[in-house]
């Protein structure tokens, strides 16, 4: 530890917002050339304690100091002149915009004082994505990326300023393992003895590896700082929840599934984008992996067997053929699917958590005609106490929700609607520890019950904790097929990489 | 926050929103006598009847974010429809008030299958039928006003009261307002408009049909042109082909000054009832006072900006 | 004025093609000014087209109009300008082309029209001032105008309040407000007149929906009998409203007769016959007594 | 798609939407004898001046997701008070002028702060100017037209040609579009209007200073509103206090015809352009055609349904 005033320092911080106490005496310090992680459940206030370090929300108590003075952004325009640069959890950008001009939003480069030199602009973007080793073009409209590019461009915006506090909220969510590690090199470029970095992810093998020491925070009180040589995850858990969980459990081999009957199989799916000759088949009661790398068309597949997008190819549903040209179709025909971007294609952000719920099962809510609103706040009710999805009431909007929870809400919708099928594409993102582990738990059950579900997951260890069989794609195609007892990471990574030519990270979100 | 569940904090907004109005008139009671006696009120209701059944469908359609531009002309094409089925053919009465609540939803089929399936904006769409259904009542009526003299019982539509002291336009209105307020708060019509206008795609993935539900929506908003039109012509006796154009507008200022959002997700119907009052109060109240025309437009543009700059304040930044 | 430069109607044959632009295109006035137009056409044998801008405040939609319409070179245009002044390079330019001009309703600040055919609006006002005074000898009276800013709207409202001021002393204009020739706006305007009022004797609504939304409101408010009601112009709502002694009588002009004498007028010109300077299309006082006088009847319209 | 750069992509894109401007003159053309003169085609380019100014202020509004009503009205009141400057006041050409331009700067600069200060919902606080604006044009002219018959130089202004055979009103119109495309492309103004319209929360956390912006983009919108107000006076060589309503709506569908989404983000002025023109050609091209008035009514309608659908089908689903 070095002498002298910490890099950041928080203590005494509380903030409340109406019916929800989010920081309650909060103390935070970030000492010069460290990564300190910031750990908590769903919920505990580190998204909200961050808004407070850049100026987005102000404390109703406490101090911050900046090396020792004191300092009180009064919005992210001024915290970034403090040094202080934010990749929030939720993106901040204007899909209309080009990469480059998301970046540099607010600092044009100008001739003569008054007209944009959009080239200057670009080549900064080019030379930033270089210097960071990120495959993004700078002219691509941000609404044509995937999520994982966004997140990409929200990176290189934070490090575009000459920042000394680097601020992240969980931007490995959307990422899978090769730009993790991307994004593990950038931030160990960035640590000097000046600068330092603040890491907010669910991830623990990725805190493991990257930070140095660990704040935990709990229901929105400060409860330990630990170092992370030193301390086992499960200690970091412990502190995180309270209690002692098991992890890294793999299931059963599901006994003679190929006895089974098939509840849906894809037989020759292929998009004039991406996806060519995908097909498998998805056993009733069983949980099946699709695995691949970013912008291995995954999240393709589930699109155009729900119809979202346009596709050719057949799907059968319990052994019959079907046509499913839109997702409400795809609902008619028992398949739900759970979107990998909770906020474009989850939720209504502007309503509450009753209406969020029942979004998909309203028509089963009707009597004569008319919503039966108290069975849909019962419902509701039932779903925040089975997921503990943590608000102050059903009646709270789902804008207003920490990330995690936000996505526990997309989950209930589709638990609602008691479909066959289930298709969920990254279901745990942001999501932390314990409540993972709980949600692993719901959808076993569900399979026992009999429902089939697929899961698209970029973090191996769950699709190996979860999948009876696992679907690996590259490039559109699927690479292989693997029985969870033959598959290890390695294995995976192997097929993932089948055709190994480069790719990038632009995703037309679909039918957008 | 979401306006539309009638929670006690909603009930509380409105009956703020309400209390804007009360203000206004508060104000003209005190600055004119003949202000605040029954047969001015009842002036204004009537005035607010037509424009106010506009309205009712406008915010259905906006809260899905859409615009209804087509409301005005539609309204028009309806009564004078009403008046080829009633004066030229001779159907009987309720054939023709059904028939012009048909042309109205046929109306909404058009706009909505024009934004649904045709994924043309909202604006364009109902703004080519506002000329449409402008062009049509004036080729069908044959630019003539269509009488309803030899229709008996029609004018009593809208002009008799089944409630003593109460025009029927006005309680036509009201009731028209109650099953609005069904519709968009009880019904999955509404529950899909304000879905939709939260978030299209995110609705669409739940596996609600949003093509099919929108073409229901404009449909249904159509009735309630249909419904405007029928009362216009009863109480006109006549359907004039030459009216609606403007009248989009006040019915859409209406529902904006009523507190429901152009960006759609959020609606409140009886927000709308109380818009459509306000400005129907407005200019009746400057008029009542004799300020001059002019000065007249100046001040319901001030008042406007005020009342929905308080509401604004009332309700906080969620608004 | 060149008869024979060929313009001929657009599409068929060879019939000189008369274009005309009006004030307005709604309203029962100028559809009855159309029908006498296509009277006059069906008779001498000339083809005609028709048009106005939706409200009488539009004066540059008309400029635009009567530029097409020249571009359509006919053998001669009709033109009752919403604003004269604004029309003046327009009717230089009919003039460099050779297009006779004939003016309508209301006169053109110009020498370029042949001639004029029109109704003078200021005494037609007068007329129904005059006819309010005797009815209603003193007291209070309103008056709910059309249009505040067109020519005609002004006039018609002028014509009436000068008469009043002049030859009515015991008689007091209190409230002139406008609705834009709408029914139902008028009506609404009427009654609020009449509630700030309550001792107001007539109404004098200045054009056809004004005057149906004066008796419209008078009716609403159960004071049929009790208000003087004057209008001006026709259509079927008013011709009851007489009848039915709901309304004292009108003022009317005689739109047909002006429709059809522009086009008369412009057939002579196209012949290069000589044609009298003004032509004045006429206005009338109707009431229950006259109503049905054949001279009445035949300038009323539906 | 950002149709905002002028790549490759987009310059197809507005040649396509050229191209259905032309087809629609070939029409024309091949139906009547008349449409394809000089004479006419000047006819259709100054029926669009006006118009189309006022749509490319018009543009940056809608840009930002919000919308200006008050064009219309307000481009009167420039012209009333351009008229007061010079045939009351008697000041010099050019300070008039200039005053006309501050007018309508002062417009928008109310309706911006409204919009970014008060919070007010665009359409409401430019539905209040729209209305003030109409009201103080007739207070101020006093109802009456004011003419420029003795301010010499003021006709020419649109009237003269400096370009021969091309009306400056027209040349007035073309320099503005290309200052606008300027402004929105090239222009700090332009480019926080299309952020604050695809993204209002993000570009405020990305630290751009959005209520100051937001004002900045109106005072300019204001500024073509002027213009308009200015070019109308000379065509007109008189102030009409009485115009103006009617004309936002047709200067937002010039907007939206060519391709700029009302929802914000995504703008084109080159759109805009031709959006005023296919509006403008088609009503001259009916008109020549001699089809009666009612009729005209129906087929804009039609045509401006297949029009922009036709647009969209090529654009694709990115539209
Ligand atoms: N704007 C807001 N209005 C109301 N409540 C809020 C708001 N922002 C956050 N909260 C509440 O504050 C609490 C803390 O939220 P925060 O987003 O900080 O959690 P988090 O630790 O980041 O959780 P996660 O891991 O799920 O992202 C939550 O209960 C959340 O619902
Ligand atoms: N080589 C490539 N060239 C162009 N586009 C590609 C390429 N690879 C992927 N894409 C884009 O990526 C998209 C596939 O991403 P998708 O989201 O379906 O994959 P995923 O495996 O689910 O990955 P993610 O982790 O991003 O969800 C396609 O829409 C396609 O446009
Ligand atoms: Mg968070
Ligand atoms: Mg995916």
């Amino acid at each position: 530890m070095t002498d002298g005033p910490a890099l950041l320092r928080a203590t005494g911080i509380s903030k409340s917002f109406p019916g929800v106490r989010a920081l309650d005496d909060v103390h935070l310090d970030l000492r010069h050339g460290e990564v300190l992680a910031l750990v908590g459940e769903n919920g505990a206030g580190k998204s909200t304690l961050l808004k407070l370090l850049s100026g987005i929300h102000r404390p109703d108590a406490g101090t911050m100091e900046l090396d020792g003075a004191p300092m009180s952004p009064a919005g992210p325009r001024q915290a970034n002149e403090l040094g202080i640069s934010v990749i929030h959890q939720e993106f901040h950008l204007m899909p209309d915009l080009t990469v480059a001009q998301n970046i540099f939003i607010g600092r044009e480069p100008r001739r003569a004082g008054l007209l944009i030199r959009d080239d200057e602009l670009e080549r900064r973007a080019g030379r930033l994505f270089e210097r960071l080793g990120i495959p993004l073009d700078p002219r691509q409209p941000v609404a044509h990326l995937s999520v994982a590019g966004q997140q990409m461009v929200e990176i290189a915006k934070a490090l575009s300023f000459d920042a000394r506090v680097l601020i992240m909220d969980e931007p490995t969510a959307a990422l899978t393992e090769t730009e993790v590690a991307t994004l593990f090199r950038i931030v160990r470029d960035f640590v000097s003895p000046r600068t330092g970095v603040i890491y907010v992810s669910h991830r623990m093998d990725e805190i493991k590896e990257i930070s140095d020491r660990i704040t935990v925070l709990r229901d929105g009180r400060y409860v330990d700082t630990l170092p992370t040589a030193g301390t086992a995850t499960r200690d970091v858990i412990a502190a995180m929840v309270g209690r002692q969980l098991a992890t890294g459990v793999r299931p059963e081999p599901a006994p003679g599934v190929a006895d089974r009957e098939v509840a849906l199989a894809v037989r020759g799916l292929s998009t004039r984008a991406l996806l060519k000759d995908v097909s498998f088949e998805l056993y009733r009661g069983e949980i099946l992996g699709l695995a691949g790398l970013m912008g291995a068309g995954r999240t393709e597949v589930a699109r155009a067997i729900i119809g979202a997008d346009r596709s050719s190819g057949a799907v059968e549903v319990n052994g019959k053929p079907v046509t499913v040209r839109s997702p409400a179709d795809a609902v008619r025909h028992g398949i739900g699917y759970l979107s990998e971007d909770r906020k474009r294609y989850g939720l209504l952000l502007d309503q509450d958590v009753v209406r969020n719920v029942m979004l998909s099962s309203l028509p089963g809510m009707t009597r004569g005609g008319f919503v039966r609103d108290a069975d849909g706040r019962r419902v509701a009710a039932e779903m925040v106490d089975r997921l503990s999805i943590r608000t102050p009431s059903v009646t709270q909007r789902a804008k207003n929700l920490s990330g995690g929870n936000q996505q526990k809400v997309v989950l209930a919708k589709w638990l609602v609607r008691d479909c066959d099928v289930l298709i969920v594409d990254e279901p745990t993102r942001g999501i932390d520890v314990g409540a993972k582990d709980e949600i692993y738990t719901l959808l076993t059950g569900l399979a026992a019950q009999g429902k089939s579900i697929v899961v698209i997951s970029s973090e191996l260890p769950e699709v190996l904790r979860l999948a009876d069989r696992i679907v690996v794609m590259c490039e559109g195609r699927v690479t292989g097929t693997l029985a969870n007892a033959d598959a290890t990471q390695h294995h995976i990574m192997e097929l993932a990489t089948r055709f190994g030519a480069d790719r990038s990270l632009v995703t037309t979100g679909g039918d957008a | 926050m979401n306006v539309t569940r009638l929670g006690n904090r909603q009930q509380l907004q409105q009956l703020l929103a309400f209390g804007g109005l009360v203000v206004i008139f508060v104000f003209f009671s005190v600055a004119s006598p003949y202000f605040l006696d029954w047969a001015n009120v009842k002036g204004i209701l009537l005035a607010t009847a037509v424009t106010g059944i506009m309205a009712l469908g406008a915010t259905l359609v906006i809260a899905t974010g859409g615009i209804d531009l087509s409301v005005g002309t539609g309204m028009t094409l309806c009564s004078v429809m009403t008046g080829v089925f009633l004066a030229n053919l001779g159907l009987p009465l309720v054939v023709g008030v059904l028939g012009g609540l048909a042309i109205g939803a046929l109306i909404g089929l058009l706009n909505g299958l024009n934004v649904a399936y045709l994924r043309l904006p909202p604006f364009i769409a109902t703004l080519a039928m506002m000329m449409v259904a402008q062009g049509l009542s004036l080729v069908i009526s044959g630019t003539k006003p269509i009488y309803f003299s030899d229709v008996p019982g029609f004018g009593q539509l809208a002009g008799g009261e089944l409630v003593p002291g109460l025009p029927n336009a006005v309680l036509i209105f009201f009731v028209a307002a109650v099953l609005a307020g069904v519709t968009l708060s009880k019904t999955l019509t509404g529950r899909y408009a304000l879905s939709i206008g939260s978030n299209e795609e995110a609705t669409a993935i739940s596996g609600v049909d949003v093509r099919r539900w929108k073409v229901v929506i404009y449909v249904v908003a159509g009735l309630f042109t249909g419904l405007a039109g029928v009362v216009m012509a009863s109480r006109l006796n006549s359907a004039q082909p030459g009216l609606g154009l403007g009248y989009e507008l006040e019915a859409i200022a209406a529902v904006v000054i009523g507190g429901t959002s152009l960006r759609g997700g959020k609606a409140t119907i009886l927000g709308t009832v109380i818009g459509a009052l306000i400005m129907a109060t407005l200019t009746n109240g400057l008029r009542i006072m004799s300020i001059p025309q002019e000065w007249q437009k100046v001040a319901v543009g001030i008042v406007i900006v005020l009342a929905v700059y308080a509401d604004m304040l009332r309700r906080g930044k969620e608004a | 004025a060149s008869g024979g430069s060929g313009g001929g109607a657009p599409g068929t044959g060879d019939k000189p093609y008369v274009a005309l632009v009006s004030k307005g295109f709604q309203h029962q006035f100028w559809q009855a000014v159309k029908q006498g137009a296509d009277d006059a056409a069906a008779e001498l044998g000339v083809e005609v087209t028709f048009e106005g801008p939706e409200t009488e405040t539009e004066v540059e939609k008309q400029l635009t109009m009567l530029q097409t319409a020249l571009d359509k070179s006919p053998d001669a245009i009709g033109y009752a300008a919403l604003d004269s002044e604004a029309s003046i390079p327009m009717m230089t330019d009919a003039q460099s082309r050779g297009i006779p001009v004939i003016a309508f309703d209301s006169g053109v600040d110009s020498d370029v029209p042949v001639t004029t055919v029109s109704t003078d609006n200021l005494a037609a006002s007068a007329e129904a001032a005059k006819h309010m005074a005797e009815l209603v000898g003193s007291g209070k009276i309103a008056i709910v105008g059309h249009d505040q800013t067109s020519q005609t709207g002004q006039q018609r409202v002028e014509g009436f309040t000068a008469y009043i001021h002049e030859n009515a002393p015991d008689i007091e204009i209190v409230d002139t407000q406008y609705a834009a020739g709408d029914q139902l706006k008028s009506a609404d305007a009427a009654k609020a007149i009449m509630q700030a009022h309550p001792d107001l004797k007539g109404i004098y609504g200045t054009n056809e929906g004004s005057a149906i939304g004066v008796v419209k409101a008078v009716q609403e408010s159960g004071r049929s009998g009790e208000l003087t009601v004057i209008g001006f112009d026709s259509g079927k709502a008013q011709t009851d409203a007489i009848r039915d002694g709901l309304m004292a009588g009108a003022i009317t002009q005689d739109p047909i007769k002006m429709g059809y004498e522009t086009v008369k007028a412009a057939v002579a010109a196209i012949d290069g016959e000589e044609v009298e300077p003004v032509i004045d299309s006429g206005f009338y006082w109707y009431d229950q007594t006259n109503i049905d006088d054949e001279e009445i009847a035949a300038v009323l319209y539906e």
